[in-house]
């Protein structure tokens, strides 16, 4: 009962501040809403039993990624802030789209009986992930170490000017 | 001899890559090799038609290509006699037509591209002509499509030509797509692509009983790859490629419009000829009979009323191929390939005559010219022989070959008969208009100074002329019919000749003849009566441009034009002949042309215009914007999930 | 009632489609981008309560919602410095003015 | 679980492609910055180099390695082959158009260095994180490929709609992803398949259809095609020819590793559902390239409708039998590239894409001109090209499997395809040139060009050989 407080609480945190950073006409608002949202998200992962998830949430996601994102606001401010029109013409058909979408995602979610396998989580599961990503994900370990690296390039080559 | 049959589509093709990687460097600025090419290959030809009168076995020589299951594709050449006689018809008429080509493209700029080109062509045509299997056949098929499209519009200068080309390219290919759908059946139903092995399975029962659509299968593959020679060949209602394919040069015309690339419709037939003979009740050789009889007489009524020496021949060539068609389809499969071969010789050399006479007037049109008999008289005799040929006249080739299809259809179809007999007047009498009008009288024009062609131009036209004059022989009743001895189809027995039917063929060539001497030459009704009853519709025919007004308010006009005719016809009752063919031809041939203009080419441009307005339309949904292609990310989720969910 | 898969299922769908109508309708391409991470957390959520409630023995999803994330940066990271050199050379982040390529 | 050393023999090829990348990075950085082409050459022979490994793992048996995380198979081996020689070749193609157009030459020969390690992970994936990771790599490097030239106001376009439209799709494709492991509680793909058959049809159904999105959007199949022409447009072409070749190979990879594992016994009729996705997909794919007048942007609707073709092999995979899949790809691949390498040299000689700019190519660039011509013809599938072989295998795979209606869609689309084929053939042979003056063609270029060529020919005229690998390769590891 407390777990259910606790995620309603979680999730109206999230939706509200996800709906600011999809409607608001202030981008430099919806980028700092975007830390809220990201921060109640890992608190859901807390209650699912994934605080290692949920660590890595806070540090990468409402950490690096959301400074990065306010950073480029930033840069790019000249075309940015509330002097512009922040949507498009499409706004009545993707309403539309993302109901009809959200309607036949939640029907079909509803009456699909998901199989539930025994057994538990681990008790502490940042042990059990790191022992996975060095047996059974190890491969998907190192490839990640290189996508990052070609993301790290790839955005340097970018983003730096040409002499 | 026929173990080294493989060379002969190889020398044109080895010419063809010579002249492209050395081009003008080469001796006779690449001529030279052309004909050596093709005139290796003639040699070859000759050589094995030789062996082949002496009783040589059918050879094949079989190479696997793509292997496909528990079959394989096998890609073979196969020498029978129907192979041996169209490599001759193609290498010897093609080695005529380079050498002519020499004097005629001299001062072209593109020239050894020209025979880049002409090898090109010959290499692919002579692999069509010696393919063992559907596919090799349709490789070929398309390459020598390609080539004509490439010397179509060789004189790409001009915006008629590259229209020619693409139109011609376009129609044929509406045929071929038929044609590839007739291959892939059959390939899908008896699993191979060789000859020997679809007569085999077709001879054992294999498609017996089976249907496509209420209709028996072998009847639907046989009139679908006859779809490929309705285009190929020109054949009512894809002809109207042929007339404007003339814009190429005249050599091209003879080689590739006349004698050889259109007779692959007709050779292709011969050679499934199985597929149709035993399509139930013979369905498939009656459409091919129907179509070729309504496209012999239709495209000599045209004929009659053009004035382009060119088009005459090119109308000419439609109506013959439609005589070869009949021929076929009223089981004549001798007398259909007989007609083929007399007609390329006669038909490469009336095509080298009028691009001798061209080359010396500059222009197209008959009533510009007049009097040139004196002015070039190898041009004028050898023309001559050609125009006796086609018209039937004995002893040319012409008359043997015609006399046989008549002959066939006589004892077949009366009604058929009635329509090939009157369009062999017709023959007659538009050879001999353009006969009156070019070479008799005096010349028209004032500043032409015509001049008989160089050698180079005229040897050629004389060998072809002592072909068309003496090529029937090998087909004369009185020597035994060697020609059908050679070539003859399993179960077909040629009917006995017929003294009435000849005399009735020659008789319609003579009364052509003598029609259009009446008219154009004798004038014997010149005046008076004739001119006022005539009057109207040869001022029609003369006045050219009143007939394109004509045609571009197809929808009032004709009517009006009928009516007129009508009244006239009322009026001069007296001269009742001359108006009826008058009328017929005119009138005839001005509702086919029509019937060109707006329905087939219409159909056809419909097609295209279809596809390309769809993707015109269809390109707006392309906005640029990459939101809206993020939005058709979601409908496109949504569409499939729907069609996933609720299906 | 107690906490159930359906529930956190409910919450990524709804997160999933507000992100999904941020890419949509939002004309800056910054915004569209967080639109695109609400999307993949919407994902992680579905693979962390998956991973709790249908397959509790390994911890396949939890691994997979961390190479998400790490992808997440991945993207943000090429994603951002494409805006900005975009942003040099059109002097626009508004994506329906970055229209020059069309039909 | 300890490590499987033995396993490390098997990815030996990716072992070898990472430490050339490595390699590559430390050498770049020795390289004065007017040599690069250095690092090119040095990547195109170590690209080749790393085909030896490859073609070491021939006529391996099929298993997973790492965990059942990884899989090889003469499937995966065949299109680890086909990324890295197009990736070698468009290196070849690149160096000419790189040379002075930017400062980090050498990065694009890493970088494409990487994306062919990518498209060999993407080839061996079997398991999601995998299939999802090995995207992501290729998308990432293709998304700054795209956008390499970034003083073009075309190329930033390309490179940030390429980023929107793959960001927006793999998100999609994550969240199928998601609700598959959901459904199975399995992220292998071979684990996948026995779980999913008795799953609830709707949620498999999203699963699907949200998967789709984003692999759709890597071989550009309507409705998920949009950005092809846009990014094909303004990327540099060497990278259009990339896209067009090896990234689409390597998606169909997963494609068909996707349907034919884990949805093998799914309750879902993906067949049909493909079927109609390769009708729609040709179909648009062709009418659109009609009204085209950029040659890239022609290329680009021309590789949506082979996309088609390509689904048209999908659907009709059935049993062992994918070899017209393969062949379709082999033969569209050398094919394409040459096309493409093609227009880049007319691009970087005349200095536009536009059609109308290759009239008169028959007589200022004669062996460029029959290059083109072979090419297009091979397109549209007139044998005795490679194209030819390639359609008669995927129909004739389509027919024997009961899909004589798409087919049929098929040969009519081939017969439209002709008419903007043949519009460049027109063009080169049949208009007369603006200026004369012959097109010169740098020897990479030449190099690449040559080998396009010869292979269209080869395989048009001696398919045995191909269809040998073909046939090896088809051995796809199923449970």
């Amino acid at each position: 009962m407390g777990q259910l407080a606790a995620f309603i609480i979680l999730s109206v945190v999230t939706l509200v501040s996800a709906v600011v950073v999809v409607a608001s006409q202030n981008i430099v608002r919806s980028a700092l809403s975007l830390i809220p949202t990201l921060l109640g998200i890992a608190g859901v992962y807390i209650l699912l039993q994934a605080e290692y998830v949920a660590g890595i949430q806070v540090l990468i996601y409402a950490g690096a990624i959301t400074v990065l994102i306010l950073f480029v606001i930033m840069l790019t401010e000249h075309g940015t802030g509330a002097r512009f029109r922040q949507v498009n013409e499409q706004v009545l058909p993707g309403t539309i789209a993302v109901a009809v979408l959200a309607a036949l995602l939640m029907a079909v979610f509803f009456g699909t009986a998901w199989p539930r396998a025994a057994g538990t989580l681990p008790q502490y599961t940042a042990t059990s992930i790191g022992t996975t990503f060095l047996t059974s994900a190890i491969l998907v370990f190192i490839v990640t170490s290189f996508v990052l690296l070609v993301a790290l390039m790839g955005a340097i080559v970018i983003a730096r000017r040409e002499r | 001899m026929r173990e080294l049959a493989w060379l002969i589509p190889v020398l044109p093709l080895v010419a063809c890559a010579l002249i492209f990687a050395f081009g003008p460097r080469l001796p006779g600025r690449g001529a030279y090799v052309a004909i050596a090419g093709i005139g290796l290959a003639a040699l070859l030809s000759i050589g094995i038609f030789v062996e082949g009168l002496g009783g040589a076995k059918a050879h094949e020589l079989n190479v696997r290509w793509v292997p496909y299951g528990q079959t394989a594709l096998d890609l073979g050449l196969r020498v029978d006699n129907l192979t041996t006689v169209m490599l001759l018809v193609v290498t010897i008429v093609g080695s005529m037509i380079f050498v002519y080509s020499v004097g005629y493209m001299h001062d072209d700029p593109r020239f050894s591209r020209f025979f880049a080109y002409l090898s090109l062509f010959a290499a692919s045509m002579l692999l069509l002509v010696l393919a063992n299997n559907l596919l090799f056949l349709y490789a070929g098929w398309e390459l020598v499509g390609l080539c004509s499209y490439l010397l179509i519009g060789f004189y790409f200068e001009k915006p008629s030509a590259a229209r020619a080309s693409m139109k011609a390219f376009v129609t044929t290919r509406v045929g071929d797509l038929f044609m590839f759908l007739g291959i892939l059946l059959v390939f899908f139903t008896l699993g191979t692509f060789r000859f020997e092995e679809i007569f085999a399975k077709v001879h054992a029962g294999a498609l017996e009983g089976m249907m496509v659509g209420g209709l028996p299968l072998l009847t639907v593959v046989a009139v679908l790859l006859f779809g490929g020679a309705i285009g190929k060949s020109a054949q009512v209602p894809l002809h109207t490629w042929l007339p404007d394919a003339m814009e190429g040069p005249t050599p091209v015309s003879a080689l590739i419009h006349a004698a050889t690339m259109v007779a692959a419709g007709v050779y292709m037939v011969a050679r499934t000829y199985l597929l149709f003979f035993e399509s139930p009740g013979h369905g498939a050789l009656t459409v091919v009979a129907w179509i070729g009889a309504v496209t012999a007489l239709m495209a000599a009524t045209i004929a009659v009323v053009q004035d382009d020496i060119k088009r005459v021949l090119a109308y000419s060539t439609i109506s013959q191929l439609g005589y070869m068609m009949l021929g076929l389809g009223m089981l004549g499969y001798a007398a259909g390939m007989f007609h083929l071969m007399t007609h390329a010789f006669f038909k490469a050399l009336l095509f080298l005559g009028a691009g001798s006479v061209i080359h010396a007037m500059h222009t197209n049109d008959i009533k510009a010219m007049g009097g040139l008999a004196r002015a070039m008289p190898s041009t004028y005799w050898t023309f001559l022989i050609g125009t006796l040929a086609l018209a039937g006249v004995p002893p040319f080739a012409g008359f043997w070959s015609k006399d046989e299809i008549l002959l066939e259809a006589f004892h077949h179809h009366r009604g058929l008969y009635a329509m090939a007999l009157a369009a062999a007047f017709l023959t007659a009498f538009y050879m001999f208009r353009v006969i009156f009008y070019t070479f008799a009288g005096t010349t028209r024009s004032h500043h032409a100074h015509p001049h008989e062609s160089p050698a180079v131009m005229t040897r050629p036209l004389w060998v072809l002329a002592v072909f068309s004059a003496g090529i029937g022989l090998v087909g004369a009743p009185f020597l035994g019919n060697p020609f059908h001895h050679y070539l003859h189809f399993e179960g077909l027995k040629a009917p006995a000749f017929s003294w009435g039917v000849a005399l009735a063929g020659v008789g319609a060539s003579g009364a052509g003849i003598a029609a259009a001497a009446a008219v154009y030459h004798w004038k014997v009704v010149p005046s008076g009566a004739l001119r006022r009853a005539a009057g109207p519709l040869f001022t029609l025919v003369a006045h050219k441009y009143y007939f394109d007004e004509l045609y571009a308010a197809a929808v009032v006009r004709p009517t009006l034009a009928v009516a007129r005719a009508l009244r006239t016809f009322d009026v001069y009752v007296i001269d009742l002949i001359v108006n009826l063919f008058g009328f017929a031809g005119l009138g005839l041939a001005r509702l086919y042309r029509v019937f060109d203009l707006y329905v087939v080419d219409g159909a056809v441009n419909l097609l295209g215009w279809i596809a390309q307005t769809a993707g015109g339309v269809l390109r707006y949904v392309q906005t640029g914007r990459a939101q809206n292609y993020l939005l058709a990310i979601a409908l496109g989720v949504i569409v499939l999930l729907a069609a996933g969910l609720f299906r | 009632m107690t906490l159930g898969l359906t529930h956190f299922l409910v919450l990524s769908t709804l997160l999933f489609c507000l992100g999904l109508f941020a890419m949509l309708t939002r004309r800056n391409a910054v915004a569209i981008l967080m639109g695109v991470e609400l999307m993949l957390n919407a994902a992680n959520i579905n693979l962390v309560a998956f991973n709790k409630y249908v397959a509790p023995g390994a911890l396949n999803g939890q691994v997979f919602a961390l190479v998400v994330i790490t992808l997440a940066a991945c993207e943000a990271g090429v994603g951002l410095a494409l805006v900005m050199s975009a942003y040099r050379n059109l002097e626009t982040v508004h994506v329906d003015e970055i229209n020059v390529m069309k039909w | 679980m300890p490590l499987p050393i033995e396993d490390l023999w098997a990815v030996s090829p990716e072992i070898w492609l990472a430490g050339l990348g490595l390699l590559l990075l430390v050498l770049d950085l020795f390289v004065p910055s007017g040599r690069k082409a250095i690092v090119g050459w040095a990547a195109a022979a170590g690209l080749t180099l790393g085909l030896v490994p490859i073609l070491g793992l021939v006529g391996v048996t099929p298993r997973t390695v790492f965990f059942g995380t990884y899989v090889v198979d003469g499937f995966a081996i065949f299109f680890k082959i086909v990324a890295v020689a197009s990736t070698v070749l468009v290196i070849l193609s690149a160096m000419d158009v790189l040379r002075g157009q930017t400062q980090f030459e050498g990065e694009m020969y890493i970088l494409l260095t990487f994306t062919a390690l990518g498209l060999s992970l993407m080839a061996g994936s079997a398991d999601l994180i995998m299939v999802v990771l090995s995207i992501e790599f290729v998308s990432l490097c293709s998304y700054v490929m795209a956008g390499y030239f970034k003083a073009d106001r075309r190329g930033n376009e390309a490179g940030l709609k390429y980023f929107l439209f793959g960001a927006g799709a793999s998100a999609v494709m994550i969240y199928g992803f998601s609700i598959l492991y959901g459904l199975t509680g399995q992220t292998s793909l071979y684990a996948i398949a026995s779980a999913l058959s008795g799953a609830p049809r709707p949620a498999v159904v999203v699963a699907l259809v949200m998967a789709l999105a984003g692999i759709g959007f890597k071989v550009s199949m309507v409705p998920f095609h949009q950005w092809t022409p846009d990014v094909y447009e303004g990327a540099p072409t060497p990278v259009a020819a990339f896209l067009s070749v090896a990234s689409k190979a390597a998606g169909f990879a997963v494609l068909l590793r996707l349907l034919a594992v884990a949805f093998a016994s799914a309750p879902v009729d993906w067949i049909t559902l493909i079927a109609g996705l390769s009708a729609v997909t040709m179909t648009v794919g062709n009418l659109l390239a009609l009204p085209q007048r950029n040659i890239k942007r022609m290329l680009a609707y021309s590789s949506i409708s082979h996309a088609g073709f390509l689904l048209m092999g999908v659907a009709a995979y059935a049993g062992e039998f994918a070899q017209g899949l393969l062949y379709y790809i082999l033969a569209y691949a050398f094919t394409n590239l040459g096309a493409f390498f093609v227009a880049v040299t007319v691009g970087q000689r005349l200095g536009t894409d536009d059609i109308p700019a290759y009239a008169g190519l028959g007589e200022r660039a004669p062996a460029l001109a029959w290059l083109m011509a072979l090419f297009m013809l091979s397109l549209t599938g007139i044998p005795p090209t490679a194209g030819f072989v390639g359609k008669f295998y995927i129909f004739g795979a389509a027919v024997q499997n009961g899909l004589i209606w798409l087919a049929a869609i098929g040969v009519v689309n081939s017969v439209i395809a002709l008419y903007y084929y043949v519009g460049v053939i027109r063009a080169m042979f049949l208009m007369p040139p603006a200026s004369a003056g012959p097109v010169g063609q740098p020897a990479a270029l030449q190099l690449a060009l040559g080998i396009t060529g010869l292979g269209t020919l080869a395989a048009g005229l001696f398919p045995q050989p191909f269809v040998t690998l073909v046939s090896a390769a088809s051995l796809l590891l199923r449970f």
